[in-house]
């Protein structure tokens, strides 16, 4: 289990509690308006994995200005709540967007640029990228197109900000539920080599580094 | 270059013009060492451009080129040996050129070439490889990706598209062809049972 | 052993608590000489301080194994301040000076890791600092003919200006030694750092004090602050003579300061950072006003409970670990969490920040500053205060935060209870006197009358009054405790659930993973920031010790010069040694 | 006075809130872009409260984004607001300038222990370099201070405002201190050539590098409150307090323009620059300032 996952779900218990004291209602308009204002602000850990590194700067300056729309690029995963991955994912790579994508927290979502994280594109046959995607981390919106124009990732933000705002399930949910599915394949390309490994825990080394 | 090569027939070596820039030398592994160091000390070679390593699998055999160059860089000379493919191993050059350390890490890592005296072999480009050395002549890489990637189920990617828009199609018509003929097939079930029924009632 | 040498250092305390007061008690030695003790409201003020950290050091010894003679030399020591302070001659404060400087050369002689040269420069320092005591005790003797404090303050008026300021620099220099002032700090750091660990506290916390101490009885009892303002003409609102000194202290501060940020050994920054708060006092303690005699004997309180605070701490933690350097420790805020709450309360006192104790003692030294009309003084004081920050930071990151540099911390206990206790008894002094600033005033007040300036007001226990404006230490401490429970109670409400101590590993690192092997703690690259800042660096690069290690190859070389002289020629130095002594002769003659 | 505080919070909060939209409105346009909505920090605000997890790596990092707001919401009580009212008078009379010049470090200082004990190197890393900056910053906002109190002879901010209500406002009396008091402002907003401790180029965003969901959150409104007390602490000094609340608003939001409007156009120091300039120039500017006030009145 990696320590990036938090397996309790409090939104369940949390239902429940007001649902008995006849509330459920009010917790309903509640997670409708915490949606909007997730779609309205959305902040991006840009992870450059290829080509289309390049499209992402007019994005988010003065030509297109994703910002117009709440979306802004911050610097750590940690206060992230989207990454895109901007092309084809080498085996090395995929290691540390699966790193970057674990440490981002919840409700987090993926969108990809171009059709290297959908099948593999022009690299479909090299030995060190992979060829889909999602069967590694979810992704939420796919951007086609090699590369796409700074409108059509625009136009995957919309998408995006959408499906956050009618409570569509995203990728993270899918993610929490599959985990077995999503580790088995990052085991099988990564050989076994999955950081972060960190079932010890250094600072209870005495009570048997149980963390 | 006159000069070069009467220098290099002393050492019973033999200077190849390829082109005005380009000039080869080929020697033997145990000379290598001696005859490169003679090259930077006596020549004037001060630069090492590139290791090169091309795979005669056909002969079982690396080809192992060192590119050099002058101060005055106005050609380049191809310094040529064999090894034997099987047990592949080559002295480091590190210590004549210090950029021939990050060119024999790629070697080892790309072709699985053995260097017993380099200081860090480590990763180079690939992390935690385990299979054959993958610019290996007989590394399958088609297999190889399809066995680590398989393609998605849903859609034959790998398919020549002309011929599968072909088979869409005779596909798409067999099918209408199908439909048409089982709907006439139904009529005219429902024709004979018809006259089934009555004939029924009429019993 | 130690419950013993307890009971021992409890007994003066009771003493002065039961028969304190009106102490008067005289000997005589001859017909003319007398040893008389005589309790004034200063004395009796660092005679408390003193005693009480005797005792609270004592009481964190029990943990260690020491030896009976170590604890008779401290009893030795702690006897020999009491006489400083209670001391009505300059006889009885000579001879209570020397067994401090013996008694304390012999405990540091007791450490593991001193060396030779700096037990040497400690010696050394504190026998210029006796001298120039001794002198300036003979030549006011030669004008007053008595070494009672009150018969020369009496005559110091119808000294002549020049013996009057020799008089004022000599028992200046003697105590600046002691308080460790720039130029003249060149032992205090080795001694600090390299003294038994407890006994660093002592001599930072209370050692130090009794230079302050001889300021003050220099400064408001033998001259009067009032004669020092009629000696020395005026500044702005102050005395030119407080303002030289301001200038001293200021300097002193700033430059230690900056030193402190710089250091590896957590000894060392602690060593610094002493030399950098006795400057306030010694800025503050010339100014002849109630605000800056009050501000320095507040901060002289605080500083005492700080430092004892923090170097039982670090003495606990060496103790513990073994290891006295920011390059080995880190990340103990786990394994020694009561430790790093104490350290914590320490270094926000030493900061100066608003709740604690470490304010009101600030506020009243800037007020002092203000009264007078200092300004340049005061943004000294508060550029030095902005720097300390920076060396706060360093002391409680280097030890507790980040992570552990070297093997066996990870693993590392709490620290035993008898250093505990004395911490949190301090740590409590600093919360009381932050949320009770008020109360101090009726400590001061008599202090005050004895140096005849004007009282402090009182307006209630909480309340700092100052003629420029006031602070209410417990309306700031009861808000502060209020808003962060409110907000904490909060932000513990809000569903985003937090998942608790994860692995300190996982922290966000560009996508990489770092390992028990990678470089994560920070706390030796401080300070390296401040050497590419052209003025700090011109600080930094200067050092006291090129300074005295000139002196001493020149002192050596000349002496080898001397000594040249005999090992040539028997019959040649005999003829230059007459030749000289003609020379005298005729000059005398002449004149 | 509870009632009072909490409505001051609230007006802070907002008005701290929409002054940072604005900010970010005001970037966009100089940049040539049309910029998000004013409420956009509001948006943000939210989102990250509702944020369904949290990293925590012990309790002192719990502790430390509190005790940051906890530094601000005192701060914001002891600045007196309204100059004639008796609003929260009560409160504001129990602190002076020391008061508030040592309030305004003790939250960062208390969160950069929450930056040690999540043990990123990074965020490490920007707390020195804040903590370095500071000793520029404080030198020509500390000299600009001192003079204003021995100018009024007094720490009392109440006292300070009164003054200039006879002697005219400190703005004009003392224009060169105003000056100093700015560009050390610009720092303390975090704007540039001195935002050095938290870029991200730099240093991965500095000290808020693993602060996520409610921890950021709570940073982000105690800056708005901050920002909303040192922006009245600046018209107190200079600008002779607000009588009203469209007085305060019109001021706060002439000081807050022009810091921004001097940020925006500068790049980034490193921090011996920023250092070395800000004891330079400004350190200058402050001492002639000083200098009249000791001398000339």
């Amino acid at each position: 289990m990696e320590s990036g996952f938090h397996g309790s779900d409090l939104d369940s218990s949390l239902k429940c509690k007001l649902e008995e004291s006849g509330m459920a209602n009010t917790h309903a308009i509640m997670e409708k308006a915490v949606n909007w204002f997730r779609s309205r602000s959305i902040f991006v850990v840009a992870y450059g994995t290829g080509c289309g590194a390049i499209e992402m700067p007019p994005t988010f300056t003065s030509r297109y200005d994703a910002e117009r729309m709440g979306v802004v690029g911050v610097a750590t995963p940690r206060q992230a709540d989207l990454i895109i991955l901007s092309g084809y994912l080498a085996y090395k790579t995929l290691r540390r967007v699966i790193r970057t994508y674990e440490q981002m927290q919840r409700p987090k979502y993926v969108i990809t640029l171009g059709s290297c994280p959908i099948n593999g594109g022009m690299y479909w046959d090299s030995y060190n990228t992979i060829k889909k995607l999602d069967d590694y981390i979810p992704v939420d919106v796919y951007v086609t197109g090699c590369m796409p124009r700074p409108e059509s990732v625009i136009e995957g933000f919309v998408l995006l900000q959408e499906r956050i705002k009618n409570g569509e399930k995203a990728g993270w949910q899918k993610y929490d539920e599959n985990l077995k599915f999503y580790k088995d394949n990052q085991k099988r390309v990564l050989g076994g080599h999955i950081d972060p490994s960190y079932e010890t825990d250094w600072y209870n080394l005495e009570n048997g580094g149980v963390a | 270059m006159i000069d070069l090569s009467s220098k290099l027939e002393k050492l019973s070596l033999e200077l190849v013009e390829k082109n005005a820039h380009l000039y080869k030398v080929t020697v033997k592994l145990e000379n290598l060492e001696s005859i490169l160091l003679s090259f930077l000390n006596e020549f004037g070679y001060i630069t090492l451009d590139s290791i090169n390593c091309r795979d005669d699998l056909e002969e079982g055999l690396f080809t192992i080129t060192y590119c050099l160059q002058t101060e005055k860089r106005d050609h380049v000379v191809m310094v040529q040996t064999s090894i034997d493919r099987e047990n592949a191993t080559l002295p480091s050059m590190h210590t004549l050129w210090p950029q021939a350390e990050i060119m024999e890490r790629e070697m080892h890592e790309m072709f699985g070439v053995d260097f017993p005296t380099h200081p860090s072999l480590i990763d180079f480009a690939l992390e935690y490889w385990e299979h054959m050395p993958p610019m290996r002549r007989d590394f399958d890489t088609l297999e190889f990706v399809n066995s680590m990637n398989p393609f998605r189920d849903q859609r034959g990617d790998n398919l020549d598209v002309k011929v599968e828009m072909k088979k869409r199609r005779e596909e798409k018509k067999a099918a209408k062809l199908k439909a048409e003929q089982e709907a006439a097939a139904k009529l005219a079930a429902q024709e004979q049972q018809n006259p089934d029924s009555e004939a029924q009632n009429n019993e | 052993m130690n419950s013993i040498f307890l009971l021992l250092n409890i007994l003066p305390i009771l003493f002065l608590y039961q028969f304190g007061g009106d102490l008067h008690v005289s000997f005589s030695l001859t017909k003319d000489f007398t040893l008389s003790l005589i309790q004034t409201p200063l004395g009796t003020f660092f005679a408390y301080l003193s005693l009480i950290s005797f005792l609270l050091v004592t009481v964190s010894q029990k943990s260690k194994k020491l030896s009976c003679n170590y604890y008779a030399l401290q009893l030795l020591l702690s006897f020999a301040m009491l006489i400083i302070v209670l001391a009505g001659d300059f006889i009885t404060f000579f001879i209570g000076w020397e067994i401090m400087t013996w008694s304390s050369y012999f405990i540091i002689s007791k450490s593991n890791n001193i060396d030779i040269k700096s037990l040497q420069k400690y010696i050394l320092f504190s026998l210029a600092s006796a001298f120039s005591l001794i002198a300036a005790i003979v030549i006011s003797y030669s004008f007053a003919n008595s070494f009672d404090f009150a018969t020369i303050s009496a005559s110091f008026k119808s000294m002549p200006f020049d013996i009057q300021l020799t008089l004022i620099i000599l028992f200046s220099l003697s105590f600046f030694t002691k308080a460790g002032v720039i130029g003249l700090h060149y032992w205090v750091v080795d001694t600090y750092s390299k003294a038994p660990d407890l006994f660093s506290s002592i001599l930072s916390a209370v050692m130090s004090k009794m230079g302050i101490y001889g300021l003050f009885l220099i400064y408001g009892n033998i001259v009067g602050y009032q004669e020092l303002k009629i000696m020395f003409g005026t500044i702005l609102n102050g005395t030119d003579f407080g303002y030289t000194l301001a200038w001293i202290g200021v300097a002193t501060s700033i430059i230690a300061t900056f030193k402190a940020i710089t250091q590896d050994e957590v000894k060392r920054l602690l060593a610094y950072s002493s030399i950098a708060q006795l400057g306030y006092i010694i800025a503050v303690i010339g100014f002849g006003t109630t605000y800056g005699v009050a501000g320095a004997l507040y901060h002289t309180l605080i500083h005492t409970i700080i430092k004892l605070l923090l170097f039982i701490n670090v003495a606990a933690i060496i103790a513990q670990t073994g290891k006295n350097r920011f390059s080995e420790l880190g990340g103990l805020i786990y394994r020694t969490p009561v430790s790093f709450v104490m350290l914590l309360i320490g270094i926000i006192g030493l900061a100066g920040m608003p709740p604690l104790g470490g304010f009101a003692s600030k506020f009243m030294m800037y007020n002092a500053a203000i009264n007078t009309k200092f300004a340049l003084i005061l943004i000294g004081m508060l550029f030095s205060g902005a720097a300390s920050f920076l060396y706060c930071y360093k002391l409680v990151y280097g030890i507790y935060l980040g992570h552990p540099t070297s093997k066996g911390l990870e693993t590392q206990k709490e620290v035993p209870l008898s250093y505990l206790i004395p911490q949190i008894i301090l740590a409590l002094l600093l919360v009381l006197t932050g949320a009770f600033p008020g109360a101090f005033v009726k400590v001061i007040n008599p202090i005050l009358t004895q140096f005849s300036l004007k009282a402090l007001p009182y307006d209630g226990v909480g309340i700092m009054d100052s003629a420029v404006g006031n602070f209410n230490g417990l309306f700031i401490m009861s808000a502060f405790v209020a808003f962060f429970v409110l907000i904490l109670l909060l932000i513990s409400r809000i569903k985003s659930k937090a998942k608790n101590n994860i692995n300190r590993f996982d922290i966000s690192y560009c996508g990489e993973v770092p390992s028990k092997d990678t470089s994560l703690h920070y706390g030796f690259g401080f300070g390296t920031e401040l050497h590419r800042i052209k003025f700090v660096n011109a600080i930094l690069k200067r050092s006291t010790a090129t300074f005295y290690d000139a002196l001493a190859l020149q002192t050596k070389r000349s002496s080898e010069l001397l000594s040249r002289m005999y090992y040539g020629n028997i019959h040649n130095t005999m003829i230059i040694i007459l030749l000289f002594f003609s020379a005298l002769f005729f000059i005398g003659v002449n004149s | 006075m509870i009632f009072q505080i909490i409505l001051l919070i609230m007006l802070a909060y907002v008005v701290g809130f929409i002054y940072f939209g604005l900010y970010r409105n005001i970037l966009a346009r100089i940049q040539g872009r049309y910029g998000p909505t004013i409420y956009q920090s509001f948006y943000d605000s939210i989102k990250l409260f509702s944020k369904k997890n949290t990293v925590n790596y012990g309790w002192m990092f719990y502790l430390g984004p509190i005790i940051m707001a906890t530094g601000a919401v005192l701060t914001l009580i002891l600045v007196p607001v309204f100059s004639d009212s008796d609003f929260l008078r009560s409160a504001t009379s129990q602190g002076n300038l020391f008061v508030l010049l040592y309030l305004m470090v003790l939250g960062p200082l208390g969160n950069a222990l929450a930056v040690g004990t999540g043990g990123n190197p990074f965020g490490v890393m920007g707390v020195v370099r804040g903590l370095t900056r500071l000793i520029g910053l404080e030198l020509p906002f500390y000299i600009a201070v001192v003079g204003l109190i021995i100018a009024a002879n007094s720490s009392d901010i109440v006292h300070i405002i009164d003054m200039q209500k006879t002697g005219g406002l400190n703005i004009i009396n003392h224009p060169l201190l105003f000056i100093a008091a700015m560009i050390s402002m610009v720092g303390f907003f975090g704007e540039s050539p001195f935002d050095i401790p938290g870029a991200p180029q730099e240093v991965y965003s500095g000290p808020r590098t693993e602060f996520s969901g409610k921890f950021l959150a709570l940073l982000m409104s105690q800056g708005s409150l901050f920002a909303f007390a040192k922006l009245v602490l600046i018209i107190d000094l200079f600008l002779g307090g607000a009588d009203s609340l469209w007085m305060l608003v019109l001021k706060t939001l002439a000081i807050f323009v022009t810091i921004i409007f001097i940020g925006v156009v500068y790049g980034r120091y490193k921090v011996e620059q920023a250092v070395d300039f800000l004891m330079k120039i400004p350190t200058l500017i402050a001492l002639l300032g000083l200098a009249r006030v000791i001398w000339f009145g």
